[in-house]
């Protein structure tokens, strides 16, 4: 295992430690890992967590106009509940705070039973849970869709719209309405290694990739031959496509890395993916290529699609100023 | 044969578990890699290994409060799936015990149904959905119909460890409706749950221990 | 070989126009493969370019209060004279032109030739050669120090000295300020793949990593064992310190993952350096982590230390808008 | 032996140096990658690609005309090192051509001196600076020598091929002081200098072609 670490128990609170370093106008609380911003706003709050192997996600996208605080897990595993009733009270300022969850069981157990301990202490709590993955099937039956990329443009507009002043009510329909709206589809070429464990999770041979794979190393829906950049542009747009009809609208774009795949890959991605969109009619308004949501040292990409309104346009358009994500 | 348990011996079976949960590194590390993210050896472990440096302080707790602050150093340090479930369970567990100093059988049973009900409520989950309740379920129904039969305390515990055991190998075919396994095109399908076996890991372990001594 | 692209041969033009999708404020002119500014600004130009592979350098530089054009040669091959031109071209407005270079010969022979042609149609360029990786001897004799990511720095430093308007003159003396007040050091833990050639230019151990190895696989100077970030962040910072006395001053830090070294990691290591500057007394003005100058899907970092003056403290703070870069 | 170069015949030789560099994909990667950056056969091969692809323009152009095509074709392809510097070498070469249809032993002669003086200036180098340089450099030497003896064509073809060759292999234990070499600790010494490599192979292809027609 080649990895820049210490001990492998320390990766996340060094991690933080580093962030904080960087980004001064960010506090870190350590023992419950949670980032948050040192000058605290009169709205909203908004708090989004999980477990750490995502980065940027999730301390990246606290500051102006996105989250209030986020909440890091050991490596893949969701945070406690301790931890996730930090990041709540410091989002706190009176005007209630929203939970940006993915759907994951362990994430929605431990930030269910944060809000309960929130609640509690009379801070009114709010949840959306993001499951923007069209690799699983949709499902009231069992867990159903995972969250992935596609939260990154969930805090992005929840957090516009706290920034206006907004209530927690709206901030939600918002939340909900950026759910909605969103599809995600991604593969994976190589697999990454936990620190904690120090082998790879899964073995994709010398001309295997895995698509539909999860940003946990949970497998995907279909391993397959390399494939060009035009065809994997066709395959995760299909699935897209397939499940929800952007045909006719405007839509936010990220082509997502996850992690070791190189900017030059996903640019070239990104120039099939916009042609297969012109192509049905669907018009890129906004396009985010980079690495947002990873997965350590994963080589892959997800492509993310967010169909907008005049409402959600100017709330994408608005002013953020965060580690990761500035507009 | 009677059973009696206090903190001091709960943590010498602590300690039996984190012994067992250690070696077991590669395989439940693999069995997670397959149908989850790989990581539920390495929370379980970090959890158990957490229990240990607390001994000093765990062991001079009462039994209830010991049970109350195992559950919170779990749910805090391990996170994930497994630390809340745990955490959850733990603290009902607590609940049970009360200010009682020792658990007999009648008390481990209502402890481990207590559990079972924790991690089921907070879990949104049932038996069948190819989770660790799939081990602690059947180990607590067969608990309970041996103390019914009035099987005797070393019976009764066999019968506790076998429905463990029974259940974790049914979580093979099972089909997961909850934890990560339901993402995969088979739903996990021809893999045994890893929570279910280290549920199972500690209910052998209790087993065992309770025998020995 | 695992990579998201098409035919090898045109990575560059399609990354390009990968580019221009995703930031329509930019213009491609392919063929030449530049990328400028779509709407011009009356003030020195700011040209630079290199081979390709470094992504986002340099295309993603270009914007507001930095680069004017950038000019993309192929993969880790230095752009011809003929497309150099076309960049000086589309960055002039008028009041000359700066050619940032980073020092290699094959940069300096297609930039100089470019200067050349350029100085024909009668516009003024002038150039400066970026030198700043410590891993290599300082030499009057041969080529001398390589530029790696310390060019990042040059790029914003001087990108703000031409947009308070600036001459020619006063924007190049920034820029030479920049160079002279700046040392890198990287090394490398796996290597990367020429799209045109299909396998590693190089190889590591297991455990093997490789200190001071350049930007485009250049072998390094010393091959070790891998190494924990404290360790690592005592190697790379020795170096730098030793070549440069930073002592009591404030600094510019940039900490550079090589494209799939993974931003835990970067911020881990950033930890690290931190802790070592302020033990020697440097004081941390502003800190960058990310992935600025890549090398394709290689595994590494480099670490970048800037001295600090008033005056260059406040181009580091100016405002930028580019697609790498928001300041 | 008598020697006449012209647009059809240097086509031909371009059209053999095409093939010579494409079968040698595997050595003078490996050389660049060793000393370098893995890149000067794929430079090398992309640029003898394009003169391919522009043959029905080039072999219609008069001598000059086409060295010069030749030139920027290379130059704007090519890139990197090796695409400026045989890039000038062939506007120079048109310069010394200038509106002569056929190139005679002497002026072959004056065409590579005038080659090698502008990869020297462009490169701002000399011999024994480990660069292609090493092996165009001994070839001209011999060449002119051999002229100046009054050797027959042949004769003074193999000197100004052996003069590559010997010059090429020279660049192994040369220190590199350019080219991407000279970052190494080693200075590269130990391997020979791949664009020497490639020259030497336009030589050497030179030779036997004129050779056997
Ligand atoms: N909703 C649930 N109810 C009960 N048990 C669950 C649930 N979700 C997951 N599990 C159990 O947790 C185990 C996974 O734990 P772990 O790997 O530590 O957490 P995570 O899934 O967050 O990575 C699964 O194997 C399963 O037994
Ligand atoms: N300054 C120079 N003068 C002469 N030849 C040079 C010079 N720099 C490099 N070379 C030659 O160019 C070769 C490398 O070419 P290539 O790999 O195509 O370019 P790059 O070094 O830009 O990757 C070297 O092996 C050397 O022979
Ligand atoms: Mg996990
Ligand atoms: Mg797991
Ligand atoms: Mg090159
Ligand atoms: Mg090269």
């Amino acid at each position: 295992m080649k990895k820049i670490i210490n001990n492998p128990n320390n990766v996340v609170t060094e991690m933080l430690q580093g962030i904080v370093k960087a980004n001064p106008q960010l506090e870190y609380f350590s023992g419950v890992e949670v980032i948050a911003k040192r000058v605290k706003e009169k709205k909203v709050g908004l708090v989004s967590g999980g477990g750490s192997g995502h980065e940027p996600a999730h301390a990246g996208y606290v500051g102006k106009g996105m989250l209030d605080a986020a909440v890091a897990g050991n490596v893949f595993a969701s945070p406690s509940p301790d931890r996730v009733l930090k990041g709540i009270q410091e989002a706190n300022s009176g005007e209630g705070v929203l939970l940006i969850i993915k759907n994951y069981s362990g994430d929605i157990m431990n930030f269910d039973m944060a809000k309960e301990l929130a609640e509690m202490e009379d801070i009114r709590v709010e949840s959306v849970v993001v499951k923007d993955d069209v690799a699983v099937e949709d499902s009231t039956h069992s867990t159903g869709r995972r969250g992935i990329a596609g939260t990154v443009f969930v805090h992005k507009l929840a957090g516009a719209k706290a920034t206006t002043g907004a209530s927690l009510d709206e901030v939600k329909r918002v939340a909900e309405k950026a759910i909605t709206n969103t599809r995600s589809m991604g593969m994976a070429m190589a697999p990454c290694i936990l620190p904690g464990v120090g082998k790879a999770g899964f073995e994709l041979g010398e001309n295997q990739i895995e698509i539909g794979m999860g940003i946990h190393g949970e497998p995907g829906v279909q391993r397959t031959t390399v494939k060009t950049a035009v065809e994997l542009a066709e395959i995760l747009c299909e699935k897209i496509l397939a499940d929800y009809d952007f045909t006719g609208s405007e839509v936010g774009l990220m082509v997502n890395g996850l992690g070791a795949t190189p900017l030059m890959e996903l640019y070239i991605l990104n120039n099939e993916i916009e042609k297969i969109l012109m192509e049905k009619n669907i018009r890129v308004y906004r396009t985010f290529v980079g690495n947002y949501m990873t997965s350590l040292e994963m080589a892959g990409c997800s492509v993310t699609l967010l169909k907008l309104d005049d409402e959600l346009k100017e709330l994408l358009d608005a002013p953020c100023d965060t580690p990761a994500m500035k507009v | 044969m009677e059973i009696r348990i206090n903190s001091q011996n709960y943590m010498e079976y602590i300690e039996l578990v984190a012994k067992k949960i250690e070696a077991s590194k590669d395989y439940v590390s693999e069995l997670d890699s397959i149908t989850g993210d790989g990581d539920h050896w390495a929370n379980m472990n970090m959890g158990f290994q957490k229990l240990l440096e607390s001994k000093q302080e765990l062991v001079a707790m009462r039994l209830g409060q010991m049970f109350q602050k195992i559950g919170m150093l779990i749910m805090s340090t391990v996170g994930g799936s497994s630390g809340v479930l745990y955490g959850s369970a733990y603290l009902k567990a607590a609940k049970t015990i009360g200010d009682k100093t020792e658990m007999d059988i009648h008390l481990l049973r209502d402890v481990l149904e207590a559990e079972l009900n924790a991690i089921m409520e907070r879990g949104n989950a049932k038996p069948g959905y190819k989770t660790m309740i799939d081990a602690l379920y059947p180990a607590v129904i067969r608990l309970k119909e041996a103390i019914e039969k009035g099987l005797d305390g070393h019976e009764a515990l066999q019968e506790l460890k076998q429905g463990a055991i029974d259940g974790m190998n049914s979580t093979k075919d099972m089909e997961a409706i909850r934890g990560r396994a339901c993402y995969q095109a088979n739903k996990g399908v021809g893999h045994i749950d890893p929570g279910a076996v280290t549920m199972c890991y500690q209910i052998e372990t209790l087993v065992e221990y309770l025998c020995k001594s």
